[in-house]
């Protein structure tokens, strides 16, 4: 009964990677120094540790506009930033 | 200020057998109310036939001494300041000084009540400014000693110290003594500080605070010291009396005695009315005591002043109820009292006493200012009692 | 006990306070079993009674539905005798009373406790994980192993279920964290199955396909 | 020389059980006894304070023998002399020391007593109280203690001292000040320190926010009489220059531009230097940060003063600090409702960055549930760049419940039974349910509504309505209705604060007219017949920016509403419009300020001209016009047309202002309400005949409480502007009825 599209709330998920921040990154960091740069890793591999993704979607398009879609992070054993690469850089937008 | 008298402890009954002492009045007027504690600061003035009264309402009385007329002529002149006047009025042949509790030292005109300067410290004068050839010395409720310039109204020097959380309102002003200025601090402390510059010359410790709270912790120097001969007396409240080398600041002795009001010296004994209300004559050389009167206990005895009978000396004491009584110096015993009460059945607690000679002035709560003589003639003598007295 | 009735309760002994509470607990009589274990404590704070009242007044607090007050007493009794033979049974009963704050008779039929008041749950998680730590080899343990199986299926359950809630909304990091957090804290829970399934669908819906297809092998690993 | 203890006894003990005193003992069965361990023994059993005498002793066969002499126990405390505090309260302060009936006694600590309690007296400005405690020895190794009290006193302030205020005056300043030197009742003649600094800072921020921006308090000092009764206060202050705004900049993060923190700021250059309203003006730019993510954000100000112009410039130092992300969100308190039913209200998600705006709508939206009581979600930071969200609320009431069995001449006996639930089992969904049976009526109503039939908030109601009368038994009312019908709606979202609902309902209408002559009716009958059933249409939009279900302090409702018969379906064809308009306003604290007017209209249309005499609009009583009989407004009908029933009419028009204040003297009042109100409205013809100074209007005192049974609402009220014929009621009162 009626067309009308309702209301939907907005949502975000993910970390916020700004290009400010990935031009400090650089091959050989800790994940330390990774963590408080970036910040918190939620996307981390849940069985293998040493591979970060970082992402970020929303559904309100100005919020936030130049975040990166996905960012992916590799470690080598000893913790320390073995090599990365932005899959996507448009964050993705989530269809209400 | 209006201030209702708080409600009392009731007064112990007093000793029977003491003789009325044969007091009349002379004349009586009415001034503003004095609030209780600030009257410690006040004092009635006397330079032979005049004496000023200051109220803490800022009603400042200039009075002839000594006359049986009427009220009209017994005002010289009368003026009143916006502050409130919690000390003073000092005097001498440049005029009156009164402190105020907005801060102000203001030198005041004998003749005409007119300001002549007016000298800020930025705070409350808590004790009657103290005179000598060239300045005043004052001291302020936030622990500062301050010498001003008694022509010009400048501050010469400060000597200022650390205020405990809480203490005893007033506190007696300071005592000069050649170049040296002597004062009981609210710390417990007795200083004497250089007349030329302020700066301290000796500390003695005469109490240590104990206790958790503030109240307990209380160990002010209140009452007046008294300098003989080189030797200076200092009682602390919670504390110790002690004679004290002037020069030095060493301890001749000390014992425990705790009291804040004004005791006096009468050939080399010290007569105090102590905390715990008993009268005591201590030996001003070893500190031992002489003889106790605990005849005064629950009737709060106040200061001790040493008035003349003739050519002896008796001991007055006012208590907390508005009675004054006579005290003989040999050995304490109660020579006779005498009731302000029952006069205006409202006075009820005296504040200020002026002794000149058989003329005795009493400033009390309700702002009653009154003027009594004494009949030394037929004062119950000394001697006649000593033997009959059980 | 015919003879209390005359006299007045200030002159009791301790026998006659703690005969009197004991009657009224060995017949359920809670509430004023509670009275009188009180009283005794408040007079006779020190005794061989007053030892026995703590855990007896415990028991009738938590039978009479105040588990607070029945934790607040053996709190008390732990301290006071911290080397009393009792003590197993005190931290047993202190976590059945912290296990019985969110129990509601209609959790057996419709109501499911996992998606109510999460911190007393916790609370009676810690309390059994303490009793089977400090006493291992008493069968006070062994009930609480029970219990504990119990309560950490209804935490991982309940995360399950917030993860299930994100993924509904398109949240799919917080309902794949959710999900993670039931496989590592609760690994061998009814759920952890399930949390599995749902890491590797958030997963995919993240884009995350690498990581997904990893998932999927772990899940038939352990099928 | 050493041995090993075989067991342990104790000997002497009365009161004193062998775990207790086993608890303090740095001995085991076991253990060797060496001298420094029997030292040790006797030390640890002597700070424990219950002996007077300890020896250790060793039996035949090692076994530790200790020998003790119990102290007394205190059998009984009396104090005497103490009417400031009451006994109690002295009670309570001797058991926080141990000292209570019981517990062994201990003259060591009489010192300590003696201390604590004067302490309690100086606390309330009792200086010179004195105690002294004597103790009476008993039978059986017990004690009796006598505490006599000599209160002495109380100190009150002689006066307060005010030394350097040259701008203001001495009466203008103590006005503000808490303490007070002459004081009618109460005790703000009472010195505490609390008190003197609350009033040192307020006295430093009523010259901070008038310019004074070098303000300084030197000192303050407090000072007794001799006789310790009389209290004098002294504060010495300087005022410093008086100071207005010269340029204001900012520096740091760019990530909000220059003009809008401006307009956050509030400033401009040449106002009066106001710390307030910086404070104020920093906080707006903090939230604003807030609001995109950055919830640490800093903003510093550094302002420096240039004297002889007399003016600040002031530079807004901004310190963004890093993104921030909320990890997880718990609740707590939820005892009955379900997780998610509090989740889905939450428009902050977990792993997302934190948005202050997304927790304040999330809190508001909690509270106009109507769930709890209180809601508040705690922000625990859990890293640099993390925090953890706890909504903790407090559940309440959310139903009323009314069941009966009854007897009346009238319908015989009578059996009722009322449930409206709003959280049915904690599930958010909502039920009503009335059935109430007798000989004359037997009617049921049940109405369910699932406020998340999906998940983004679409609601879906449904509702069965039943009633027969059966006139013969009923043999005094005029007129009887039977009614059988359904109704459905679905409710829309149309943004954060509004929504959109439309739906059916479905209605067969029986009316039986009893009296031969009540002519309304019959002229009904005989134009429609007696039966009629109606489809019609219902739908309307809603705004809804409550802070709160219940009592709301601050937000704003309003609600346009019709329900109108499909033409075709029936001969009965006519329409109604509901407006509605509330909004609240906080005025202090306590006090919240409600203004709201409704304005209800109907009419026929086809071959109806006017509303059905059932379906007209009503008006008086609770919930409309309070002071007057319940739908008294708008006249009866005359005898000679058959009724005294009222008239009722085709447009009703309703205002309310409203002063709500919590109930005072009790300290938890958050479900119970006091109001002052005044009402207005009427009953009109049709539309065009309202008119509002033909307003009945009254004035009164409401009360409203929320309790486990229902919502519990009464009044009393005088009525101020009525007409000859109004029948007013001054005390009214209602139950289950949701205001």
């Amino acid at each position: 009964c009626g067309g009308i599209k309702p209301f939907k709330a907005p949502i975000a998920q993910g970390v916020v990677i700004e290009q400010a921040m990935l031009e400090e990154l650089q091959v050989g960091l800790s994940q330390q120094q990774v963590r408080s740069l970036l910040g918190p890793n939620y996307g981390q591999h849940p069985f293998r540790p040493n591979v970060w993704d970082y992402t970020y979607s929303n559904s309100n398009r100005n919020l936030h506009p130049d975040a990166a879609g996905r960012l992916q992070l590799i470690f080598d054993d000893q913790g320390f930033l073995e090599s990365w690469q932005v899959i996507e850089t448009e964050s993705r937008k989530i269809k209400l | 200020c209006s201030s209702t008298p708080t409600t009392l402890p009731e007064p112990s009954p007093l000793v029977p057998g003491i003789p009325s002492a044969p007091v009349t009045l002379d004349w009586r007027l009415n001034l503003d109310l004095v609030s209780q504690a600030d009257g410690r600061g006040l004092a009635i003035n006397l330079d032979g036939e005049r004496a000023y009264v200051a109220a803490s309402s800022g009603l400042l009385t200039a009075l002839v001494v000594s006359n049986q007329s009427r009220y009209s002529d017994q005002v010289l002149w009368q003026a009143r300041f916006e502050a409130p006047l919690i000390s003073g009025p000092a005097h001498d042949s440049s005029g009156l000084y009164l402190g105020t509790a907005k801060g102000d030292l203001l030198h005041i005109h004998a003749e005409t009540g007119r300001i002549i300067w007016q000298a800020r410290v930025n705070s409350e004068i808590v004790a009657t400014p103290v005179l000598t050839n060239d300045r005043v010395i004052v001291r302020t409720n936030d622990g500062r000693v301050i010498a001003i310039n008694k022509l010009t109204g400048e501050t010469i020097w400060v000597a200022s110290a650390q205020m405990p959380n809480l203490f005893l309102r007033g506190g007696a002003p300071v005592l000069v003594e050649g170049n040296q200025v002597f004062i009981g601090r609210e710390n417990g402390f007795v200083e004497a500080l250089s007349l030329q510059n302020g700066e301290t010359i000796w500390q003695a410790r005469l109490a240590i605070p104990s206790g958790r709270t503030d109240l307990e912790r209380m160990v002010d120097i209140q009452a007046q010291l008294i300098y003989d001969q080189g030797r200076l007396f200092a009682l602390a409240y919670n504390g110790r009396l002690a004679a004290i080398n002037a020069q030095t600041g060493n301890f001749i002795w000390t014992r425990p005695l705790s009291g804040a009001k004004d005791f006096s010296l009468h050939n080399n004994q010290l007569i105090i009315a102590s905390d715990d209300q008993i009268v005591r004559a201590i030996d001003a050389s070893s500190g031992t005591e002489i003889w106790n009167q605990s005849g005064l206990v629950g009737r709060l005895p106040g200061h001790v002043n040493e008035v003349a009978i003739g050519d002896e000396a008796a001991m007055l004491i006012v208590d907390g109820f508005g009675y004054l009584h006579w005290l003989s110096p040999l050995d304490g015993r109660l020579l006779a009292r005498y009731d302000h009460i029952d006069h205006l059945q409202r006075g009820r607690q005296i504040l200020a006493t002026a002794i000149d000679g058989e003329r005795y002035f009493i400033l009390d709560r309700n702002g009653q200012l009154v003027s009594y003589l004494l009949d030394t003639g037929n004062f119950p003598m000394l001697n006649e009692q000593a033997d009959t007295n059980e | 006990c015919s003879n209390l009735i005359q006299k007045p309760e200030s002159q009791w002994t301790v026998e006659e306070f703690y005969d009197r509470a004991k009657s009224e607990f060995d017949n359920g009589q809670w509430k004023s079993a509670i009275e009188f274990y009180e009283k005794l404590k408040a007079n006779f704070p020190y005794g061989d009674y007053a030892e026995q009242a703590y855990l007896e007044l415990a028991y009738a607090y938590y039978r009479y539905d105040e588990p607070l007050s029945a934790i607040r007493e053996l709190d008390e009794f732990i301290r006071l005798y911290p080397r009393h033979p009792q003590l197993p049974y005190a931290y047993f009963l202190k976590a059945l009373s912290a296990d019985s704050i969110n129990r509601s008779w209609l959790d057996r039929f419709i109501t499911d406790p996992a998606n109510r008041d999460i911190q007393s749950t916790q609370q009676a998680l810690r309390a059994y994980q303490e009793v089977i730590q400090r006493f291992p080899n008493t069968d006070y343990a062994i009930a609480a192993q029970q219990r504990l199986v119990i309560i950490t299926n209804r935490l991982a359950r309940r995360d399950l279920q917030v993860a299930q809630f994100y993924y509904e909304r398109q949240a799919y990091l917080a309902a794949a964290t959710r999900a993670q957090r039931v496989i590592e804290e609760f690994p061998n829970s009814q759920s952890s199955r399930d949390a599995l399934v749902m890491l590797r669908k958030a997963h995919q819906k993240m884009g995350l396909d690498e990581t997904a297809v990893d998932i999927q092998q772990v899940i038939e690993l352990n099928r | 020389d050493d041995f090993v203890i075989s067991d342990i006894q104790v000997q002497g003990t009365e009161r004193i059980g062998f775990e207790t005193l086993n608890t303090y003992l740095p001995v085991r069965v076991g253990e060797t006894l060496t001298l420094g361990l029997e030292q040790e023994s006797i030390r640890a059993l002597f700070r424990t304070g219950f002996f007077n005498d300890i020896a250790l002793f060793r039996g035949d066969n090692n076994e530790l023998i200790i020998q003790v002499v119990e102290r007394p126990s205190i059998a009984d405390i009396v104090i005497k002399g103490n009417r400031l505090i009451k006994t109690d309260d002295l009670t309570k302060a001797l058991t926080g020391l141990g000292i209570t009936q019981g517990k062994i006694f201990n003259p060591v600590e009489m010192e300590r007593v003696i201390l604590d309690l004067r302490r309690q007296y100086h606390n309330q400005g009792y200086y010179a109280a004195q105690v002294q405690i004597s103790v009476e020895d008993l039978p059986r190794n017990r004690v009796a203690l006598n505490i006599d009290i000599t209160e002495g006193a109380p100190a009150s302030i002689e006066r307060i001292s005010l030394v350097g205020n040259n701008t203001y005056t001495d009466n203008r300043l103590k006005g503000q000040m808490l303490l007070k030197e002459v004081v009618v009742f109460g005790s703000a003649d009472k010195y505490s320190r609390p008190k003197l600094q609350a009033d040192l800072e307020t006295l430093r921020s009523f010259y901070l926010d008038r310019g004074f921006a070098e303000f300084d308090i030197n000192s303050s000092q407090v000072a007794l009489s001799e006789d310790l009764t009389e209290v004098y206060i002294s504060v010495n202050m300087t005022e410093g220059p008086q100071y207005r705004l010269d340029q204001l900049t900012f520096s740091g993060s760019g990530r909000i531009p220059e003009a809008e923190l401006l307009e956050l700021l509030n400033l401009e250059a040449g106002e009066l230097f106001s710390r307030s309203r910086i404070i104020a003006g920093i906080n707006a730019i903090r939230d604003r940060f807030s609001d995109i993510g950055f919830a640490f954000a800093d903003v510093d100000p550094r302002i420096d003063l240039n004297q002889d112009e007399q003016l600040a410039t002031i530079n807004f130092v901004l310190d963004e600090g890093s993104h921030v992300y909320v990890r997880r969100i718990e609740i707590e308190g939820n005892t009955r409702t379900r997780d998610h039913v509090l989740r889905r209200e939450m428009r902050q998600f977990e792993k997302a960055p934190y948005s202050l705006q997304a927790v304040r709508q999330s809190t508001s939206r909690l509270n106009r549930l109507g769930y709890f009581s209180s809601v508040n979600v705690d922000t625990r930071r859990v890293a640099d760049d993390e925090v953890d969200l706890v909504i903790q609320v407090e559940e309440q009431p959310t139903g009323s419940f009314t069941a009966g069995i009854g007897f009346s001449q009238l319908d015989g006996i009578s059996f009722n039974l009322g449930i409206a639930e709003k959280n049915l089992l904690g599930s958010g969904n909502e039920l009503e349910l009335s059935i109430n049976s007798s000989v004359a009526i037997q009617s049921a109503d049940i109405g369910f509504t699932n406020p998340y039939f999906t998940k983004d908030g679409v609601s879906l109601s449904t509702g069965v309505f039943y009633s027969k009368v059966n006139a013969s038994e009923l043999n005094i009312t005029d007129y009887t209705l039977d009614r059988l019908g359904a109704r459905i709606s679905v409710g829309y979202p149309t943004s954060e604060l509004t929504r959109l609902n439309m739906g059916l309902r479905i209605e067969e209408v029986g009316v039986n007219c009893n009296t031969s002559n009540f002519v309304d009716c019959n002229n009904f009958v005989d134009d429609f017949g007696k039966t009629n059933a109606v489809l019609s249409l219902t739908g309307g939009w809603r705004y809804d920016s409550r802070n709160s279900f219940f009592f709301p302090t601050e937000g704003h409702r309003a609600s346009v509403s019709a329900q109108a018969a499909i033409p075709g379906t029936s001969d009965v064809t006519f329409y109604k419009v509901f407006l509605d308009e509330a909004w609240w306003t906080r005025i202090n604290d306590d006090f919240t300020l409600k203004l709201s007017a409704s304005l209800a209209f109907g009419e026929g249309y086809g071959d109806l001209n006017r509303l059905p005499f059932y379906e007209r609009f009503f008006a008086g009583g609770i919930g409309s016009v309070r002071g007057f009989e319940p739908n008294s407004l708008g006249g009866f009908y005359t005898p000679d047309e058959g009724s005294n029933r009222p008239r009722g009419g085709d447009a009703r028009a309703i205002t309310t202002a409203e002063l709500v204040f919590p109930m005072p003297l009790i300290e938890d009042s958050s479900n119970i309400r006091l109001s002052w109100f005044v009402d207005g409205g009427n009953i009109y013809a049709n539309l065009d005949d309202v008119d509002p100074s033909a307003f009945r209007i009254a004035t009164g005192l409401g009360f409203s409480w929320i309790t486990p049974v229902g919502p519990l609402a009464f009044s009393f009220s005088r009525p101020i502007k009525t007409e000859k014929g109004d029948k007013t009621q001054s005390f009214q009162f209602s139950l289950g009825v949701p205001f």
